[in-house]
């Protein structure tokens, strides 16, 4: 009950933002919404199964170009948007069903992989998607404000609803399992998980709403290439954010996108060519020396709000 | 006193680094020359230039975001857009919805300008007028140029490059007996190369960044390729080929959509070709070449806009731009209908004795097209 | 007869290959920890071979020694006193730290050397061997060679030596290794700064076949991963044969396909090489 | 008299918060096999670890041949002549059993001494010689449980440390084992053995300490404890098996 | 009527070895089978086999007649089978208590995580667990992992429970205990298979015993038959052992 008061809270503080800032606030609250969704979606399958997957730039860039080339066709947004998510949802079963057998290092390699193969298929088919050329969305006949609001309130959404569906699962019998996949598969299964389709349903639920932020993500720059869209960094930063904000908790992963993409913006505006170094910094300081320390504190702050799993 | 900023969104960080630095120094030359003269005057008035630069690290989508937050947090009046052809386009939509006028020094794609965009004016003619002139020479020159391979790095600009390359080879009737893409990234073209020996091409056209053209030519001479003809776009008419290849720059050809050995004399604050040449060399210490000169263009035609209008209101200085037709040491600048400069005429040059020096067009030709075995 | 054309293509590139994946293969398979550095310190390898020759017109052949000693102490540092303090973390805590520290290198070889791409041009190459109808490179091939040697140095080294057993048993168990004597974080600093030294000698071989520029260093990285996976982790044999493996593939692929798929399939036969033996062409099964 | 081989006075230890060891004092002369009874999680295993330096020490000391070594590291241990077979076995898998008892030998510099206890340790155990080749993760549970011993044994110990000698091992083995250590003792080893089956422990050792709940509550002679009805009632349930 | 378990010419093969080699061997409901062998005689593969962990590469595991040689170990833990592991496997950072909830709530025990979780309490008061019931199981002892591998087992209401060396790491006290828990699980009507080389267990606990040896089954029948089979003394108790027990077969079954 708390995390959904608390889920609510947080959605209604940030429906505000347009209230408070100007067009670029909300681009970067835009980002954070969008780093939020993939974070969480990491989450499903890094966080509470265990499997550190790369995958999550493949969902995005699937989603993106499903989206745009749908659009290019005339279908709705809404259609393509959904249809986005369900297609990165498809895939993920098929391709789950051949790396999900892999652990640890292998499997990541495996998922990063796929994006790789991926962008260069997408590279590779120009005349469906452009190819290197990249692809042009149509442009919303909106206002800029109108414009701006529309993709916030769009992506914020979606991470709402990301966030929902990480409550739900948390608490339910997959959560449980994946947690128990997580820590000891062998056992999970001895003691009647079936993990294999636990597993794939998480990779599942990963790969649903990262494709759907990477559409709404095309509509919103009209423009995309296979370089941005399958970006390797796609994949990493939401693991930074979830292990910053706390692994395997419903809202470790906002608070790390949050966090992360806060921290970027003001070494970013503060440091102009070695921006890149200052973030390598906090990021070495973060984990050399509260490696809990922000985690746990996150952590046990949240422990306090929310019972963890199935207690009585 | 009263500024005038310019936001220029640039990749000096990641892969585009080098050239996102190149056009740095192109901005920044413009802007001290400007303001040493007194800045920029508007109705009557002096104003400081001042660019802010942001670096968005070669990553498109933060170069979007980039271009946002310098018209609405830095409140630029003017944007530079940022590098290339690909991210240029995707930003352009920004500044089109806020309705400030763009200069683009580095797009030359005609998919760029093709949006209806009214904001965004680019320095760069389009692609074909790289290629037809080239072509134009190869097939004069020497009819037994029969057989054409082309390699291209599969990237907005360099492939659009070798699909020209191709249309217009086919035009002249010569045989293209090789046409191949590379991916992004690729190590090694030693499989490529093969193929190309196989082909027995009389003229190898590659084209890619500069470190992939640094690679094919050394891979070529490994392998004892030697076309009659070897024209590789875009990376001679930089200093750092020539240093990094050598010997076996010579008589590379080229083509650009500037060379420092063109003559103009411009209305603008430059004045002469060789005037900005001199100015750039006393800076930097080089020799300038197309993307810098460009980018110091960039600022000029700006500046030349702006007190044309006499306002810094950016509908006004949109309409300055769009009705522009004068000379700068950069060449006659008048830009067309979607914004893309028309009236420039791009050399064609070839590296001879370890120097690049213009074949084309007569008016500023140094030397003779030099053709190999 | 274009095929042994094609063929010694692959060979010599997989030469490289392997050369840049072996000291990532050893970090990754020993230390159980994924070394984004190992890029950036293959660059740094190329540029101190770069001034080397700039300055002293000392031969990268020999500077591939100086390169490789500065990177062992680098990496020896880098572990003893960054990475060894989250060893026993959970390996996505040590992947985040090398991301961060590579964020930091790159970036100052960035302002130390800027992006421009430079290259050692040999005053006396070695240039073209011709067996007939092949083409060789006689500098990539000479390149390729020592690499081969130093390769083959290291795995005597971890093989026969009292260390290289350390090594091997701190890979195996950390703790037992502890109560035979082993100082295991020195081990590890030494293990790390094989790994570098591998690299910085790489670096130094490359820097004569390829542009130099701290931008190359994603794609070094990216290359290591396929090679290791290939070949298998932690095993110096298995860096070889995933190198040569992989430089194959991409010759011929390249060839038959276009270069444009040669990527493509190189990854599309990794991923179909997890799925039948996920522990590579010569790793050890249950190794994780 | 000699200084104790090993003596740990008022030992306090444990993980993070949880302290599992409160003041134990305990010590083994020169040449002499003790052993520690305890029920399960009494703190044997985390006493073994601690004079091993892999668990830290909060409070108290921890001396070998009367030479404080408090806060050591596991290597500063093992040169001091301890050496410790763990709970588990622990033996390198993928290492053969040559290998694995090479390692035992890690800290020494003398080659011609490593050799000549290699074969020592194969002429103890003369089944680790027939398979000196194999990989030691795929020997048999007893044939490990040798190999660990005999890795122990290269360290050519004045105190060799050994937790559960007999887990999961077939009787068979047991009584194999068993002689082997009795061999080694013989020759002047000190032995601080922890095993489950107590009457075999006290059969083996001469003395005794018995923990409980992290202290030491009884010590002596082992007939003497082996005699004692509390001792049997607690530890052996009546019944022997 | 049909046997609960029944294997049939079952082989499993690692690479060149064959770990168990032709072995057929029934239990009857209701019944404690002993399986006793040296080290390495394929004991845990046999467990590993009926559960699906490493199945069967010759010959077919049959529950009530059903064949279940194929079937995936959650399905096979689904069917009333139950088991624990020789290296114990807890979920480390869970509670001992959410360890236990695991086999409820997952083998069909428990309709909903909060029955599983009422049903576990219950299931850690019978095996002594529940002072620590809070604390993560990487904490705890080995002995108290094996008491938990037995309390996962059971949360998971099986028909048939496999315990393999559950009660090694015990004291001879401590074992008594332990025996009487088994006792009273099989009096619930849980046929029981027990592996283990504590003979006082293994004879004390058993209504039947197996032998197997190189992964081939050397002997079958009662304790007393069985261990003073001459075959079995060479190959596992050793003559020690043998005179040892001799002497202490009065408590046989007390
Ligand atoms: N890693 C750990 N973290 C926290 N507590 C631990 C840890 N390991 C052991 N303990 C606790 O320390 C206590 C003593 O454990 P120890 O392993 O030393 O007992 P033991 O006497 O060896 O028992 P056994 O006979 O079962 O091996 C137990 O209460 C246990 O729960
Ligand atoms: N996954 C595996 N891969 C290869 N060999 C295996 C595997 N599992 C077991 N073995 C081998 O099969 C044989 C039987 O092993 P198993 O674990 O069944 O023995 P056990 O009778 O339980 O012995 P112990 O009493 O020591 O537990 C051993 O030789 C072992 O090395
Ligand atoms: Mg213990
Ligand atoms: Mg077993």
């Amino acid at each position: 009950m708390r995390d959904w008061l608390l889920l609510l809270l947080l959605a209604l503080a940030c429906s505000l933002l347009p209230l408070a800032g100007d067009n670029y606030v909300l681009r970067l609250g835009t980002i954070v919404a969008m780093y939020a969704v993939l974070a969480q979606s990491w989450n499903f399958i890094g966080g509470l199964a265990g499997y550190p997957s790369f995958a999550t730039a493949a969902f995005f860039g699937l989603g993106a170009y499903t989206s745009a080339v749908l659009l290019s066709y005339g279908a709705p947004t809404g259609l393509a948007w959904t249809a986005a998510g369900g297609m990165a949802c498809l895939f993920a079963a098929l391709i789950g069903g051949a790396i999900l057998h892999l652990k640890g290092h292998y499997f990541a390699i495996a998922s990063l992989a796929v994006g790789e193969v991926l962008r260069e298929v997408v590279n590779t088919t120009p005349d469906l998607t452009g190819g290197g050329m990249g692809m042009n969305l149509p442009v919303p006949k909106l206002s800029v404000a109108a414009a701006a609001q529309t993709f916030y309130f769009s992506m914020l959404a979606l991470a709402a609803l990301t966030t929902a569906a990480a409550i739900i699962v948390q608490r339910s019998r997959l959560g449980f399992g994946l947690r128990c996949i997580q820590q000891n598969e062998d056992a999970a299964n001895i003691l009647g998980v079936n993990a294999y389709g636990y597993k794939t349903a998480a990779f599942c639920l990963s790969a649903v709403f990262a494709g759907m932020a990477g559409a709404i993500y095309a509509s919103w720059v009209h423009y995309i290439e296979p370089p941005d869209v399958f970006d390797i960094l796609l994949a990493v930063k939401p693991l930074v954010m979830v292990l910053l904000g706390g692994i395997g908790t419903v809202f470790g992963p906002i608070i790390g996108a949050f966090l992360l993409i806060a921290f970027e913006e003001l070494v970013w505006r503060s440091f102009l060519t070695i921006h890149a170094a200052m973030l390598g910094g906090i990021i070495v300081v973060l984990v050399l020396f509260m490696p809990n320390g922000l985690l746990a504190l996150v952590r046990s702050g949240l422990a306090r709000l929310r019972p963890a799993g199935p207690k009585p | 006193q009263d500024v005038i900023k310019v936001g220029a969104p640039l990749p000096l960080t990641g892969a585009l680094s080098p050239e996102g630095l190149k056009q740095q120094r192109g901005y920044n030359l413009w802007a001290e020359t400007a303001n040493a003269a007194g800045g920029i005057k508007v109705g009557g008035k002096p104003y400081k230039v001042e660019i802010v630069y942001v670096d968005y690290a070669s990553n498109t989508p933060r170069a979007v975001q980039v271009a946002e937050r310098l018209i609405t947090e830095d409140k630029a009046n003017f944007l530079f857009a940022p590098f290339g052809s690909g991210a240029a386009k995707a930003a352009s939509g920004v500044s089109e919805r806020y309705g400030i006028p763009t200069i683009a020094a580095t797009a030359s794609s005609r998919e760029v300008y093709d949006q209806g965009y009214k904001f965004l004016f680019g320095t760069f003619t389009p692609n074909e007028t790289l290629i037809d002139p080239l072509t134009e020479i190869v097939s004069k020159g020497d009819p037994a140029v029969k057989r054409v391979a082309i390699l291209a790095r599969n990237d907005l600009l360099t492939l659009s490059l070798a699909n020209l390359m191709q249309a217009a080879a086919k035009a002249k009737g010569l045989e293209v007996v090789m046409m191949e893409r590379y991916a992004i990234g690729t190590m090694d073209h030693a499989s490529a190369i093969t193929q190309m020996r196989g082909a027995k091409p009389d003229w190898v056209f590659a084209t890619g960044y500069i470190n992939d053209l640094i690679l094919i030519r050394k891979q070529m001479a490994d392998q004892g390729v030697s076309p009659k003809v070897l024209t590789m776009i875009a990376g001679p008419a930089y200093k750092e080929f020539t240093e990094a290849t050598g010997p076996l720059a010579e008589n590379v050809s080229s083509a650009s959509w500037w060379h420092p050995a063109v003559r103009y004399k411009g209305v603008d604050l430059f004045g002469t070709t060789e005037a900005f040449n001199a100015a750039f060399e006393k800076k930097y210490n080089v020799v300038p070449d197309y993307a810098e000169a460009s980018a110091a263009a960039a600022g000029a035609i700006l500046q030349l806009a702006i007190e044309k209008a006499g306002t810094l209101d950016p509908a006004k200085v949109r309409d300055a731009l769009a009705a522009m037709d004068l000379v700068t040491f950069y060449g006659p600048v008048k830009f067309g209908p979607t914004g893309q400069i028309t009236s420039l005429e791009p050399p064609v040059f070839q590296i001879q004795g370890g120097k690049p020096v213009v074949v084309f067009p007569a008016a500023v030709k140094q030397a003779d097209f030099i053709f190999g075995k | 007869m274009i095929y042994l054309q094609v063929l010694a293509n692959g060979l010599v590139l997989g030469g490289l290959y392997a050369a840049i994946a072996v000291g990532f293969s050893l970090v990754w398979g020993v230390l159980n920890v994924i070394n984004l550095l190992h890029g950036s310190f293959i660059v740094l390898g190329s540029y101190v071979a770069f001034f080397a020759y700039a300055y002293f017109g000392i031969h990268p052949f020999l500077s591939a020694g100086i390169a490789g000693a500065a990177l062992f102490a680098l990496g020896y540092v880098v572990q003893a006193g960054l990475v060894n303090r989250v060893i026993a973390a959970p390996v996505l805590i040590t992947l985040i730290l090398t991301f961060g520290l590579d964020l930091i290198l790159n970036n100052a070889m960035l302002l130390a050397f800027s992006a421009d791409y430079r290259k050692v041009n040999l005053a006396h190459p070695l240039g073209s061997l011709e067996l007939g109808p092949i083409f060789l490179p006689g500098d990539r091939v000479a390149a390729m060679v020592l690499a081969f040697l130093l390769t083959a140095l290291l795995y005597r080294v971890l093989r026969d030596s009292r260390i290289g057993r350390a090594i091997i048993a701190v890979r195996m168990d950390r703790e037992a290794a502890a109560l035979m004597g082993v100082d295991v974080k020195r081990i590890n600093a030494i293990t790390f700064g094989l790994g570098a030294f591998m690299a910085g000698a790489a670096g130094a071989l490359l820097s004569i076949i390829y542009p130099i520029s701290p931008l190359n260093s994603s794609l070094f990285l990216g290359k290591a991963f396929v090679v290791c996976v290939l070949g298998g982790l932690g095993s110096v044999p298995g860096a070889m044969v995933g190198g040569v493996a992989l430089g194959l593939i991409e010759s011929f692929g390249a060839y038959w396909l276009g270069p444009e798929h040669a990527i493509t399939l190189s990854f599309s036969i990794l991923l179909v090489l997890l799925f039948v033996r996920p522990s590579g062409i010569l790793g050890k099964r249950g190794y994780e | 008299m000699d200084a104790p081989k090993l003596s740990v006075t008022q030992l306090q230890a444990g993980y993070g918060d949880v302290q599992v060891l409160w003041d134990v004092t305990l010590d083994v002369k020169p040449g002499e096999m003790v052993c520690i009874v305890g029920s399960n999680g009494a703190g044997k295993t985390t006493l073994m670890r601690a004079i091993s330096a892999l668990v830290p020490v909060s409070a108290g000391r921890i001396a070998v041949d009367g030479a404080d070594l408090t806060g050591a590291t596991p290597a500063r241990m093992v040169a001091a002549g301890v050496a410790h077979v763990p709970e588990g076995r622990r033996l390198f898998g993928a290492m053969s059993v040559r290998d694995n008892l090479l390692m035992g030998a890690y800290l020494r510099p003398d080659k011609a001494g490593i050799a000549e206890d290699l074969e020592k340790v194969y002429a103890l155990f003369p089944r680790l010689a027939e398979r000196q080749k194999q990989d030691a993760g795929t020997l048999s549970g007893g044939e490990q449980q040798m190999c660990a011993v005999g890795r122990g044994l290269m360290a050519r110990p004045s105190l060799l440390m050994i937790d559960e000698l007999s887990l999961g091992l077939a009787p068979r083995m047991v009584d194999l084992l068993a002689d082997g250590l009795r061999r080694v003792n013989a020759e002047g080893v000190a032995v601080l053995l922890v095993e489950q089956d107590v009457m075999n422990a006290l059969e083996l050792a001469d003395r005794a300490f018995v923990l409980d709940r992290g202290r030491v509550t009884l010590s002596g002679p082992a007939a003497a404890l082996a005699d004692d009805p509390a001792i049997r009632e607690a530890y052996m349930g009546g019944l022997a098996g | 009527m049909t046997a609960l378990l029944a294997l049939e010419g079952v082989s499993r093969r690692f690479g060149g070895l064959a770990a168990l080699d032709t072995v057929t061997l029934s239990v009857e409901a209701g019944e404690i089978l002993g399986l006793i062998g040296p080290n390495g005689a394929g004991k845990t593969t046999l467990i590993n086999v009926v559960t699906g962990v490493h199945p069967a590469t010759a010959g077919r595991v049959l529950l009530q007649g059903e064949d279940i040689t194929r079937l995936k170990p959650y399905r096979i833990a689904r069917k009333g089978l139950a088991r624990t592991f020789q290296i114990v496997q807890p979920f480390p950072r869970m509670s001992v208590l959410e360890n236990v909830a695991a086999g409820a709530v997952f083998a069909g025990a428990a309709p909903s995580l909060k029955e599983g979780l009422r049903l576990s309490r219950e299931h850690l008061a019978f095996t002594g667990l529940a002072q620590i019931a809070d604390k993560p199981a990487s904490t705890l002892t080995l002995a108290q992992r094996k008491r938990l591998e037995l309390a996962k087992g059971l949360a998971m209401n099986p028909r048939f429970l496999m315990l393999d060396e559950v009660n090694a790491g015990l004291n001879s006290s401590e074992v008594d205990e332990a025996l009487a828990m088994i006792r009273r699980i099989a009096e619930r009507g849980v046929t029981i298979l027990v592996i283990e080389h504590l003979m006082k267990v293994v004879v004390s606990v058993s209504t039947r015993l197996a032998v197997l040896h190189h992964g081939a089954l050397i002997a079958v029948g009662t304790p007393r038959e069985v261990l003073a089979d001459r075959g079995v003394i060479e190959a596992y108790l050793g003559e020690k052992y043998a005179a040892r027990l001799a002497g202490a077969r009065p408590a046989e079954g007390a």
